[in-house]
């Protein structure tokens, strides 16, 4: 074990893996120079024909990841920010997601693709999103959202070997927050929610970054005499679906914090799961922490209205316990 | 790209070959028509008659190891690439025993192992996917090359120029084969494509414009971009000429609603130079063959189709279960 | 009243509204012939200037209607196919959706876009989706999903009269079917659900095509003596979530029918809503009828096994009962 | 377009006024870079220095009614567009005075009714919603023209294809304006730009190549294609070459941790040719304005900066609970 920056345990996955694997191959705009610090020192390692700068043209990487992924490469593409999923998203949506079946079965698309996602840094509306729910519904592709350092590694790592396609989507800005990773060749798989705090009262579902926000609730909430359960899903496709209601049917109550925007979120998702599968072990109402259906503003003050934080977070919680 | 570097060829072998691979599409199409005709196919189908040659004759030079990408008309690429009539037609008879196991259909015919990365049903959609493909084939430097083959009207989605930059930066063994065969569902190219496809081109690559329906034409034009590709020197661009001689889809008659977009006369002028006819001719002129091997070819190709017809409409329908296994591999969606 | 096909209800609305407003004009692939059949016969009454066949381009096409739309027109793009919406999907999401916002509101897009949508007519995965949900998230667009000939018109007219992006979902393929549909210059307003069945024992929301076969699972219900209340939202964005509740309130059961997969599908977002506003109607599961996470295959029989039909929503009703 | 249709201009008034623009950009930034060093700023600022003639060359024909889009670069298009200097800097911000009233910031400055539709944080991005407005400008018969403005890295997304297809095809009135600064962030424009830009454009319309540093070549080229656009002959394409004299952002120290992808001497050389110190020696040498006049200008401009940078600061906070409102015209989110 040792404390990692995020970005760190990102840049250690991707030397681990195109180390183990010189199929592994990883483009994209301004990657060579590394901007964002997850792919430095890549380049000098592995040389320019598995670490390449591209043209700014997103409709054609995602298209090229297809081809080169179908033709036997595992192909890392970094997408930077996630509104950039939407230039390159035909190659996402009618093909990625739907050559393999398709073909019936011919081909395994290994396509891992990194981007930055969320708002809170005054980047405004184009370079704030956080599109994982239109992922989601689009089928057949993986949604990584690693809340910490340890997760980021590991969950990349799987990603990279897996044969499917995967969105990893890191939560922009955030990359110095430190955490412990386990050394040595951590894996993290995929579908598996991790429990961050047991707790008898209330389950609170918080997704990648909201993670940090539900647990500072959840020390609030303690305060208060409320033991919050906490589960990260890690993954939202697949969903550890027996996590959650596993929890909820000991809690009784549920709160799902997501920074997408509300309507037909991951957490809208959670929620649905949960009305329909663990009806009987609610006590109450389940509450979502989203943001609404507004694009995030530029002016800090005007994000941090729109943003879920702590206490938002344990107002949730104790109105869905009140109800 | 205008002198030719390579001079020989095709022998008369390979204009045998491609006489025989042309006469299968079409024949095979045919029989896709009448079968359409009679509501035996289910969704659409879109044929490729008239512009045989254009597959042809680009993939005459291919390898079961090169790739291609296709359009939604795209059955013609699939068995000029060596793909099987069998598994194509029960493909869209929508049965297990298809090539796509009936997931895929007319829109989707593809085979993997013969380099057939499919045909596509968005348009341009398979200008990336084959970047992607000779990329990994230059990273693996076995010589292997893609083709992309596009209509005139995926020449206007911006991706066509995307992959071009690409494609010329990296020195991509790629292959552009824009048939343009004048129209765009139901729009006459001028209307929506504007200058020549060729000059959009020639801003990045060699381009060439060749008549689509010779065949010779357009095997001497890609004898050239595949050993520019096979040797690194990067992509190359071709435009055949060509028509297409049904509708859009089968069903056109149905959706015009009595509308009109093209001349009948048009039509049969095109008709008149029907490059399997032409090819014919040719080989009968040269004496390459007499009338009685291109019978015997045409004789065995109807027994092709005539099998391929039972198998597809013998097999059993697709497996409902399968897409919960398809999505992910390795996992049940 | 006139009995009207679906397409044709579209047809008048576009004549309507065109004749009305000369601002308005319409373009898209093919829409000139109009092999949809629903530009049908305006080329020839409005002339090129408003009615025009542009090249296959929909990265362009949807930018282009935004700004056509900023200068002051009122655009109607015709998509044809929803599958397309991706390829022109950097436009819808990071400009159309998001510009009166980043501009602090100095401008409004009334854009209609048009494109049909669903399987079950072996066009297979690229022509088959339904993405209403992944527009429902983007944030900043109507979604409208008529069910009827009546309301096709009605919601169709409003929202090229509206100063809002909307985009219309008509249903591919059912063009056919008939429906009274009131004379003049009929209007339905956004946010306002339909009753299309009243009843005590359980609501079903069905949204889109998605209602008719709910009408004939009610039918079947009615037999067995359970009496549905069918709730047709006919507009997603917004949502009438009161109508909703209302109903949830008086019936306690809750049974939402969607063609989208399910995962973030429109129906999960409903069950969402309900799960926290009417949890206390509620007297058990709220089930989903919606499309596996599968995309569709070309076969038939494979269609069939995904798509919801009348059975399978009557099952789903009668398991929300039973639970 | 080689030759010049248009060889009167720009008067001496035109060129005094083109030298105020570039100066108040030039102030106007020099105060955004100092306010984004000590922090005052929110977001990403990313500066026009350097190519401040390309913007005000186009910008001078244009009336109040024309329209513009621009780039995440786009706070000088937005300033000679005719722009606010205090509504853009309270935009930035994030005050309520902004002229986005703090939902833009820097990449999203606009003023429809200077119709300035916007700077564009999506590469690419102002293309077709440029190309909408001349649709409409066109359809409207009323002499409106519309630019696009859009960089080097820009040129590389499909967008730009598909756009000059559709203003050749519909003969709109458009002006492509591409800023060639060598730059895609930190990746050299020769990296992944093949081959000449204006080469793409000749497939489909008049193009010509200026120094982007010589304001009156660009006033010049564009002279000639904004009369071809007023005339109705369609759109024009010019690359302007120029150079980007800050880095692509404020932050870019901070985020290239010691990296580096060009030349100090570079910066150097091309800090020498400045289009601003170009203009004040043309203008001193023709005798055009003697150098008090010009030093009186730039009192002026200091004056307005300022005073600017004054009422931006003084502005009370965004309003956060405007985003509700603004999502759709006449409805809360
Ligand atoms: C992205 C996308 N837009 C629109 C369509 C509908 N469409 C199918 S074929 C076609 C025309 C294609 O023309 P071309 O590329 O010339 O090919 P051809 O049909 O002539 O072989 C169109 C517009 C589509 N399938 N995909
Ligand atoms: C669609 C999209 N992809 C990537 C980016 C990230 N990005 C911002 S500026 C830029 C480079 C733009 O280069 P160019 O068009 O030459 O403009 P310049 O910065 O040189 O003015 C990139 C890649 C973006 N904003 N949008
Ligand atoms: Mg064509
Ligand atoms: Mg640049």
């Amino acid at each position: 074990m040792a404390k990692k920056r995020y970005i760190q345990a990102i840049n250690d996955a991707l030397f681990e893996e195109m180390e183990r694997d010189p199929k592994v191959i990883l483009f994209g705009e301004d990657v060579e120079l590394a901007i964002m610090g997850d792919t430095r020192g890549l380049l000098a390692k592995f040389g320019r024909d598995r670490i390449r700068n591209t043209p700014i043209c997103e409709a054609t990487l995602t298209g090229m990841a297809v081809g080169a992924a179908a033709a036997g490469y595992r192909v890392i593409l970094h997408l930077m920010f996630s509104n950039f999923i939407y230039t390159g998203f035909d190659a996402i949506a009618n093909q990625m997601g739907k050559l393999r079946l398709m073909t019936g079965g011919q081909l395994k698309l290994p396509i891992t693709v990194l981007c930055g996602y969320g708002g809170g840094r005054s980047t405004a509306a184009q370079h704030s999103d956080t599109p994982y729910p239109v992922l989601m519904n689009v089928g057949g592709i993986h949604v990584l959202t690693p809340s910490n350092a340890a997760d980021a590694k590991g969950l990349l790592k799987q990603a990279i070997r897996g044969d499917n396609p995967s969105f990893f989507m890191e939560a922009s800005g955030r990359g110095g927050e430190m955490a412990e990773v386990p050394d040595g060749d951590h894996l993290v798989p995929f579908g598996s929610a991790a429990i961050l705090r047991e707790g008898k009262d209330a389950t609170v579902v918080a997704i990648g970054h909201m993670v940090k926000f539900a647990l500072e609730a959840a020390d609030q909430l303690a305060k208060q005499g409320v033991a919050v359960e906490l589960v990260d899903p890690r993954t939202l496709v697949p969903l550890d679906e027996a996590a959650i209601i596993r929890s909820v049917q000991k809690t009784g109550h549920l709160v799902v914090v997501d920074e997408a925007r509300d309507r037909c979120s991951a957490a809208s998702q959670i929620a649905a799961v949960i009305a329909d599968k663990a009806f009987g072990a609610l006590k109450g109402p389940i509450k979502r922490v989203t943001v609404p259906n507004v694009a995030m503003p530029y002016a800090a003050i005007a994000e941090r209205r729109l943003l879920p934080n702590p206490t938002s977070i344990a107002e949730a919680v104790t109105t869905a316990l009140a109800a | 790209m205008t002198t030719r570097r390579n001079n020989s060829g095709p022998t008369d072998g390979q204009l045998l070959g491609m006489y025989e691979r042309m006469l299968l599409i079409r024949r095979i199409e045919e029989r896709l028509r009448d079968d359409s005709a009679t509501g035996k196919l289910p969704g659409a189908v879109h044929l490729y008659i008239g512009q045989e040659a254009c597959g042809v004759g680009v993939c005459a030079h291919l390898e079961e190891t090169d790739w291609v990408t296709s359009t939604h008309r795209g059955h013609g690429h699939f068995l000029a690439k060596g793909g099987e009539p069998k598994a194509m037609m029960a493909e869209i008879w929508a049965k297990r025993t298809g090539v796509c196991k009936g997931m895929g259909g007319s829109m989707h015919v593809a085979d993997l192992s013969k380099g057939i990365l499919g045909a596509n049903g968005i348009v341009g959609g398979g200008l990336a996917i084959a970047a992607g493909a000779a990329f990994a084939a230059k990273l693996d430097g076995n010589g292997r090359i893609a083709v992309c083959f596009f209509g005139d009207g995926a020449s206007n989605q911006g991706v066509f120029m995307e992959t071009m930059n690409v494609a010329t930066l990296w020195r991509l063994p790629l292959i552009f084969m824009c048939e343009n065969n004048q129209f765009s569902e139901f729009t006459p190219s001028k209307e929506v494509t504007a200058g020549e496809i060729a000059d959009r081109a020639r801003a990045f690559m060699p381009a060439t414009v060749v008549d689509g329906n010779d065949v010779i034409a357009v095997w001497r034009a890609a004898a050239d971009a595949v050993d520019r590709a096979r040797s690194g020197e990067g992509p190359t661009f071709i435009e055949a000429k060509t028509y297409r001689i049904r509708g859009h889809i089968e069903a056109e008659p149905m959706m015009l609603g009595g509308g009109k977009y093209r001349d009948d006369v048009e039509i049969q002028e095109w008709t008149k130079k029907c490059p399997i006819a032409r090819l014919r001719a040719h080989l009968l002129e040269t004496r390459t063959a007499p009338a009685a091997a291109l019978d015997d070819i045409e004789a065995s190709i109807h027994g092709i189709v005539t099998d391929a017809a039972a198998y597809a409409e013998a097999g059993e329908p697709a497996d409902p279960e399968l897409g919960f296994d398809l999505m992910f591999a390795g996992a049940r969606a």
